[in-house]
């Protein structure tokens, strides 16, 4: 078993934990984690790509894709949570609710 | 050597995981923040025993960062949360 | 024998996600998080991209801790108003009948252990064979930088680059639109401790030299652009916490320029090139390594002063410290 | 050269050991304060003690140089953080205390 192997397969169980929690929970803050925890399992799976496909050095190409990925989640997380905020100072619901 | 090295970090996990429990238990935010303490510490011990061991001198910048953000959650929660008094966290 | 690392730093990942969002209260959510972002910042360094691991460190674990702690502040102070519509919400929660939950509930677990199955033999048989490392490998010298990660960024790749500056930029919009653009007020809570604003000054060269020397470094290793902006935005944090918000002490000007200058550089270098014949971002092997220098500082404040008003306009979306501002003018 | 070796597994030994010491603290001591001072000082220690062992086993002045600014800013950083932790909970116990007098 190498390094990389055990990483990807880690990196599938996250994206599936992100995604049963983006179903699951119901708190605008449990959900905007879980998306996070999701885009941090599709990272893992490039990043240990990388390492297989080394040569000399590790391939750069996923490695710069994570690092703008990381970026453009968390802007978009920060803005998720402005949203989030907004609709709680508006109503007082921290979650959806189907009964309207 | 290396051997050593590896046993040195597995040890220093095991800490982190350990410490973790406090988290989930911790009765005020406060208890909880020491966790995240504890672990950029541990986690830069972990950083510099790593790079003695991939002899990589960078990851000594990733033991930096990991410090500067201990010290932002830091001052991230005694200013956020200060004008949040009597109520129970 | 070093697999062990990897494996205990898996399970440790693995287990941190799923108590992430199992946990019963919110704040043991959130302080999980980080500890999530720490242990994940670790495999990175395992996997050997220290850049990502810098990147993971300061920003996903950093700056949105920041944002969550701000943002559980204000969920868990009292909601402000239409009490009797929220608990109409939890007399229909507590009615629903538990049984009615079964059948989806047996129906999602099914759906997502047949995806993780899926998931798991599609990672394992990725094909073998792929990947760019020898195109990488063989321009490297024409780059004019020597880290095969930030020649990627910002030479062969600067196009995604350029986007992701703007889409950071239209980030901030956003949160403005949704906020409201509050930033050029006065600051809500002063630091009224002597050692804290002491700690902040400390710390506020310390994190701008650190940057510098990240920015300069991502030339020979791993560094660059956005670790330096991480850190260059955490002095804009630190400085609003301590009272000091830096987008209203400077001129209005100044901050928009900031905020725009990195985009609007990449734009203006992209039109000249076109104009004398290359294609976009192909910049001439001789001034490269100047013009990366140039375009990783600019991109590098104007991310950092991105990263700052997000943070100062979230903080300040809080109802009753604006109030309370209110009342005291 | 041996010696050498020896001398860096000594520091790395007493390093986890203070570690240990500072988790079985955080875990075990009952009240914030008590663990705050577990965490901040038993687990500064074991990051010097590791610092001194890692900086003699890689030798370089430079990294030696990083390492020490390392330990010194962590220094810093945890113990101004162990006191605004602890003034933070003290403002909020005072409060608490305050309310159910009055």
């Amino acid at each position: 078993m190498e390094t990389y192997q055990i990483y990807s397969l880690t990196s599938a169980v996250l994206f599936v934990i992100g995604m049963g929690g983006v179903f699951v929970s119901r708190h605008f803050i449990k959900k905007i984690i879980a998306t996070i925890i999701m885009g941090g399992g599709v990272f893992l799976v490039f990043v240990s790509l990388a390492e297989r496909d080394a040569l000399t050095f590790a391939d750069p190409v996923p490695h710069a894709l994570v690092i703008t990925g990381i970026v453009v989640a968390v802007a978009s997380a920060a803005f998720a949570l402005a949203l989030a905020r907004r609709i709680y100072q508006l109503t007082g619901e921290e979650s959806f609710t189907n009964d309207k | 050597m290396d051997g050593f090295f590896i046993i040195v970090i597995v040890f220093l996990l095991l800490n982190i995981a350990l410490g973790l429990f406090r988290v989930w238990r911790g009765p005020t935010v406060a208890d909880r923040l020491l966790t995240t303490q504890l672990f950029g510490t541990t986690g830069m011990a972990i950083l510099l025993v790593l790079a003695g061991y991939l002899k990589d001198l960078t990851l000594l910048n990733v033991a930096i960062t990991f410090n500067v953000l201990a010290i932002l959650l830091v001052i991230g929660l005694v200013q956020v949360w200060k004008k949040k008094k009597g109520e129970t966290p | 024998m070093s697999i062990m690392i990897d494996i205990i730093l898996a399970v440790l990942a693995i287990y941190l996600a799923l108590q992430c969002l199992f946990a019963p209260r919110l704040t043991q959510t959130v302080f999980l998080f980080f500890a999530f972002g720490l242990a994940l910042a670790l495999a990175w360094v395992r996997l050997g991209a220290v850049d990502v691991a810098i990147t993971e460190a300061a920003i996903a674990s950093g700056f949105l801790g920041v944002l969550f702690l701000d943002a559980l502040r204000d969920f868990s102070l009292a909601p402000p108003l239409k009490w009797d519509n929220l608990e109409v919400v939890h007399s229909s929660l507590a009615t629903k009948n538990p049984k009615s939950l079964f059948l989806p509930r047996l129906a999602l677990m099914l759906g997502l252990g047949l995806f993780l199955l899926i998931a798991l033999e599609a990672v394992w048989k990725i094909p073998e064979g792929g990947g760019l490392t020898a195109a990488a490998e063989a321009l490297l010298p024409e780059s004019g930088v020597e880290h095969p990660v930030t020649a990627v960024l910002l030479n062969f790749r600067a196009y995604d680059t350029w986007l992701e500056l703007g889409v950071i930029l239209l980030g901030l919009l956003a949160t403005f639109a949704v906020g409201g653009i509050k930033i050029y007020r006065k600051p809500p809570v002063v630091a009224d401790d002597i050692l804290l604003r002491q700690v902040i000054l400390f710390f506020t060269p310390v994190l701008f030299l650190f940057g510098a020397f990240l920015l300069y470094f991502g030339k020979s290793g791993p560094g660059g652009a956005f670790q330096a902006a991480v850190l260059w935005g955490a002095i804009g944090i630190l400085l609003h916490l301590g009272g000091r918000p830096v987008f209203s002490m400077i001129p209005r000007w100044l901050g928009q320029l900031s905020l725009t200058v990195g985009l609007g550089f990449f734009l203006i270098l992209g039109f000249f090139l076109l104009a004398g014949g290359a294609t976009l971002f192909e910049y001439p092997p001789a001034y490269a390594g100047v013009l990366i220098l140039i375009i990783e500082t600019l991109a590098a404040i104007s991310i950092a002063a991105a990263l700052t008003a997000i943070f100062a306009n979230l903080n300040q979306m809080n109802k009753e410290e604006s109030n309370q501002i209110e009342s005291t003018n | 050269m041996m010696i050498k070796e020896v001398i860096t597994v000594i520091l790395l030994v007493v390093g986890c050991f203070f570690f240990l010491a500072g988790t079985l603290g955080v875990l075990r001591f009952p009240d914030l304060f008590s663990r705050l001072h577990a965490l901040t000082k038993a687990d500064n220690l074991g990051l010097g003690f590791i610092a001194a062992g890692m900086a003699l086993h890689i030798g370089s002045p430079w990294a030696v140089l990083k390492i020490f600014s390392i330990w010194f800013f962590t220094l810093l950083a945890s113990s101004t953080s162990c006191y605004l932790i602890a003034r933070f909970q003290k403002e909020k116990d005072q409060a608490r205390n305050r309310k159910e007098e009055g």
